[in-house]
């Protein structure tokens, strides 16, 4: 009779239930951890805030086109040997921790780190930036810029630090050859 | 099992506690009806600080319990492993600002908390803590008991109500159909102990499960299946009485913001939470008095008893989890030496439990009653409405007629 | 003034309030809660007068079943999006009259400035008479309602307490055929 | 002069001021539940009357009031449950809950 059976199957489940919850509350390990205090220990490859060494960088822009969130920006000058990237700038609000852009580099320039507590006070913060900068003499246009420490559209579309001889940056996905 | 006859009679006063409280009030009343009055008031209030301490405990346990069974770790900060938390969560609510919404029923938004608070503490009264500790052993006590629970229904439809909110009106109306409908089978299977023991003062169904064997003697394990069944009705329904978990859809938090108390904050808000976890201890403290023996002591030095066994078998288990924690936790596996340590500590444990008076085993069955709702609630999901009342009327009210007309053969043939 | 006065005072107050307000009150939602304080002072009067078993009863029927009817059908009836739900009076001026009348009326013969002692009707019992009674004709002087109660309604008012759950039940009965949505 | 005490009086008094109330209600307010309101409290006044009584004027047989009043709240059950479902109906049916409004016989 299908009403006694599932008046029994009804106290049968809650039972199982029921020795589940025992068996957590007794025989397991708490997984969580009290988190400033005790941090655990990350696997080796595990993927955390990217982290861009610009003196290998080649400026090829092949990590920026594998992200797939667009949040590399790459900015370079000059040609041949003078050829350095001025601006790399990852933007850390937008990363989704996917890794394609370290698969992408081929002179293992671009790495994840451990390093996974990002909180910061001001959004630009959340910008990361690896580049050289540009070149002496055009320093002083830059100083010349009037800081913008949280620009409102400072999403993909360019950074307040963008330089102005370089009105690419504004495009978005700054992709620029 | 038929349980060794009952010495229904004068309980054997060996409790200090008993003793106090049996001959105190006759020195007092000797010295005038004022004199007694505030000795009265003065258990009633003991009574109500020991339930507001349980509450802050209950609310420490359930979190910690419940970050347990779910594999994390609860309140950690304020003291050891949070204790201290049970004080600091009081000092807060009180410190928070009371506020009434501006299209509130504003009077009866004020009173609804303490209607609640009023009518759930009011149910004290007549819990017999032990043989002497009750407040009053009335004649009508288990029906005194679940009268005031509709008082509890109305502070909550007060509370929906006047709030002006529709989350706390949907709830008020969820609280109306939901309580009414349970009230069915609580009553039934309270009315099967009641025909067994022919009173309804708590007390006496105490007295009738007092008996030298112990366990033997509960309610629970008369007539082998027959009074199980009333007691899985009771606690069922008792839980959806309480508007616990899984049957807490009046404060559905997914659909219901939360409930009838959405809009409250402040003392106002912590007097629901309180009206709810001592009912709680309501339900528990009643299945006790009723199935679990009340404050009737186990007689676990008798060898060969049952409450023998259980005891001890209970204390032997306690003591390999207790070395299993240990090893698993501090030392390395192996290191038995310590079970010897741990065995004896446990057994001095268990022989401190012999003198102890009968409020302390009145106490630990309401709150292993209690664990267990804890338990449920961290187990089972919310079912729908419409599941919530198929279970109460096509198999709660069922099953609780078919027992009550059992449990009225037997009472008729088998006495 | 003993303790059971200032109760009994207090319970009085209550009630009377309550009733009044349930009567006058401008809010529909008002007059239930009021009701609800009416019931239980009535419920607490009950025990006053020793009734244990039935101020039990009354707030378990009135308090937890016809109360809570009535605010189901208060919520079930009306548009609920205002709390305020305006309680018209219609005769108000009629309605007072009449009910005044009769308060005076029943009052009067309740005993209220009665100069002349209690009629034959009203002679009420002392203790120590209770007791010389509970002697001589061999009644409980301990009122153990409940068990009294019980032997009668199942001796003395069997056949009323049947018929009692019979209506019981074809209240049940009418009331659900009642409220049941047409089928065709 | 009356006392504080509770007395028979007194507490026929008590009854005698639920029962006005309960019947301006019923007089004077259009809603049914108001009226069913009224209607409960007149019972109320009755049972406490009944109980009154049969404690203070008929010791010898104080279980016959207390018996009669349980007949009185059973019927009150009942009723109140009719009640409900006679308002449910009309609700269905006319859109409000005013007792002027149910002019017609026919269902």
């Amino acid at each position: 009779m299908q009403y006694v059976e599932d008046i029994f199957r009804t106290l049968l489940t809650c039972a199982q239930g029921m020795r589940i919850t025992m068996r957590h509350l007794l025989f397991t390990d708490n997984i969580t951890v009290q988190y400033p205090d005790h941090k655990r220990v990350l696997p080796e490859r595990f993927r955390g805030v990217l982290h861009a060494d610009s003196t290998k960088c080649t400026g090829c822009t092949l990590c920026a086109r594998a992200c797939p969130v667009n949040c590399i920006i790459i900015e370079f000058e000059g040609k041949g040997k003078d050829r350095r990237v001025a601006r790399f700038e990852i933007d850390i609000s937008t990363c989704m921790w996917c890794g394609l852009c370290v698969e992408a580099c081929r002179e293992s320039a671009i790495e994840t780190t451990l390093e996974y507590e990002i909180s910061c006070y001001v959004q630009d913060d959340m910008r990361l930036k690896f580049g050289l900068g540009p070149k002496k003499e055009q320093l002083p246009a830059e100083r010349a810029e009037p800081p913008a420490p949280q620009a409102p559209s400072s999403g993909q579309t360019g950074g307040p630090s963008t330089p102005p001889e370089s009105p690419g940056g504004s495009a978005p996905g700054g992709q620029q050859p | 099992m038929q349980p060794v006859t009952a010495s229904v009679g004068a309980p054997d006063l060996k409790d200090r506690l008993d003793v106090l409280l049996t001959y105190l009030p006759s020195f007092l009343s000797s010295h005038g009806e004022i004199v007694s009055a505030v000795f009265l008031l003065i258990v009633a209030l003991a009574v109500l600080l020991g339930v507001s301490v349980y509450v802050c405990l209950a609310v420490w346990l359930e979190r910690k319990i419940s970050a347990d069974m779910q594999d994390r770790l609860g309140p950690m900060r304020v003291g050891w492993h949070g204790v201290v938390q049970m004080l600091v969560d009081p000092v807060k609510l009180a410190l928070k600002e009371d506020l009434c919404p501006g299209a509130a029923d504003r009077p009866f938004f004020m009173l609804a908390p303490f209607v609640v608070l009023a009518a759930s503490f009011a149910t004290f009264a007549v819990m017999p803590f032990s043989a002497a500790f009750i407040l009053a052993d009335l004649d009508i006590g288990v029906l005194y008991v679940a009268s005031v629970g509709a008082g509890v229904l109305v502070g909550l439809v007060m509370a929906g109500w006047a709030s002006n909110n529709k989350w706390a009106l949907f709830s008020a109306i969820r609280t109306i159909a939901m309580l009414v409908s349970y009230e069915i089978p609580v009553g039934l299977s309270i009315v099967t102990v009641v025909m067994m023991v022919g009173s309804l003062s708590t007390q006496k169904i105490v007295l009738a499960q007092l008996s030298d064997a112990g366990m033997a003697g509960w309610h629970l394990f008369r007539f082998p299946p027959v009074f199980m069944v009333s007691f899985l009705v009771f606690f069922i329904a008792g839980l959806a009485e309480v508007n616990r978990t899984p049957f807490d859809l009046a404060e559905a938090d997914s659909e219901l913001v939360a409930g009838f108390h959405t809009e409250y904050s402040g003392m106002r808000w912590s007097f629901f939470f309180l009206a709810e976890y001592a009912d709680m201890l309501i339900v528990s403290m009643l299945g006790t008095v009723l199935y679990l023996g009340g404050w009737a002591p186990l007689t676990v030095t008798r060898p060969l008893t049952i409450d023998f066994w259980v005891f001890w078998g209970m204390a032997a288990l306690l003591a390999w989890y207790l070395h299993w924690l240990w090893t698993r936790i501090y030392l390395p596996r192996g290191e038995y030496g310590l079970i010897v340590v741990q065995t004896a500590i446990l057994i001095a444990i268990a022989l401190a439990l012999l003198v102890v008076p009968s409020l302390a085993w009145f106490l630990i069955k309401s709150l292993a009653l209690i664990f267990v709702m804890m338990w449920l609630r961290w187990t089972l999901p919310r079912p729908r409405i419409d599941q919530l009342m198929y279970l109460c009327w096509k198999v709660l009210i069922p099953v609780a007629f078919v027992n009550l007309f059992v449990v009225g053969v037997m009472r008729l043939y088998w006495r | 003034m003993e303790a059971i006065d200032l109760i009994f005072w207090i319970l009085a107050l209550v009630t009377c309030g309550s009733a009044v307000v349930v009567a006058l009150s401008p809010k529909l939602i008002h007059s239930v809660f009021a009701l609800f304080f009416a019931l239980l002072g009535v419920a607490g009067l009950y025990a006053a007068l020793g009734a244990d078993f039935l101020a039990a009863a009354q707030v378990i029927v009135y308090i937890g079943g016809i109360l809570v009817l009535l605010i189901f059908g208060v919520m079930l009836t009306n548009r609920i999006g205002q709390s305020h739900l305006p309680n018209e009076l219609t005769h108000g001026v009629s309605g007072s009259i009449l009910a005044a009348l009769v308060l005076v009326a029943v009052l009067r013969f309740a005993g209220a400035w009665r100069d002349s002692g209690d009629p034959a009707w009203a002679r009420t019992y002392r203790s120590d008479e209770v007791s010389q009674l509970a002697k001589t004709e061999r009644i409980p002087a301990v009122k153990n309602t409940t068990m009294t109660l019980g032997v009668h309604l199942l001796t003395t008012y069997v056949v009323p307490f049947e018929v009692a759950s019979v209506v019981l039940l074809v209240a049940m009965i009418g009331a659900a055929s009642i409220a049941r949505k047409e089928v065709d | 002069m009356p006392t504080l005490a509770p007395s028979l009086t007194n507490c026929l008094m008590i009854s005698a001021i639920m029962f006005a109330c309960g019947l301006f209600c019923v007089l004077a307010r259009r809603n049914p539940v108001s009226i069913l309101m009224g209607v409960e409290l007149m019972l109320n006044a009755a049972n406490l009357n009944l109980v009154a009584f049969s404690s203070f004027v008929h010791p010898r047989s104080y279980h016959l009031g207390h018996c009669f009043a349980i007949f009185v709240i059973v019927l009150a059950a009942s009723e109140a449950a009719v009640f409900l479902a006679l308002l449910l109906s009309l609700y269905q049916q006319l859109q409000r809950t005013d007792v002027d409004a149910i002019q017609s016989l026919k269902g």
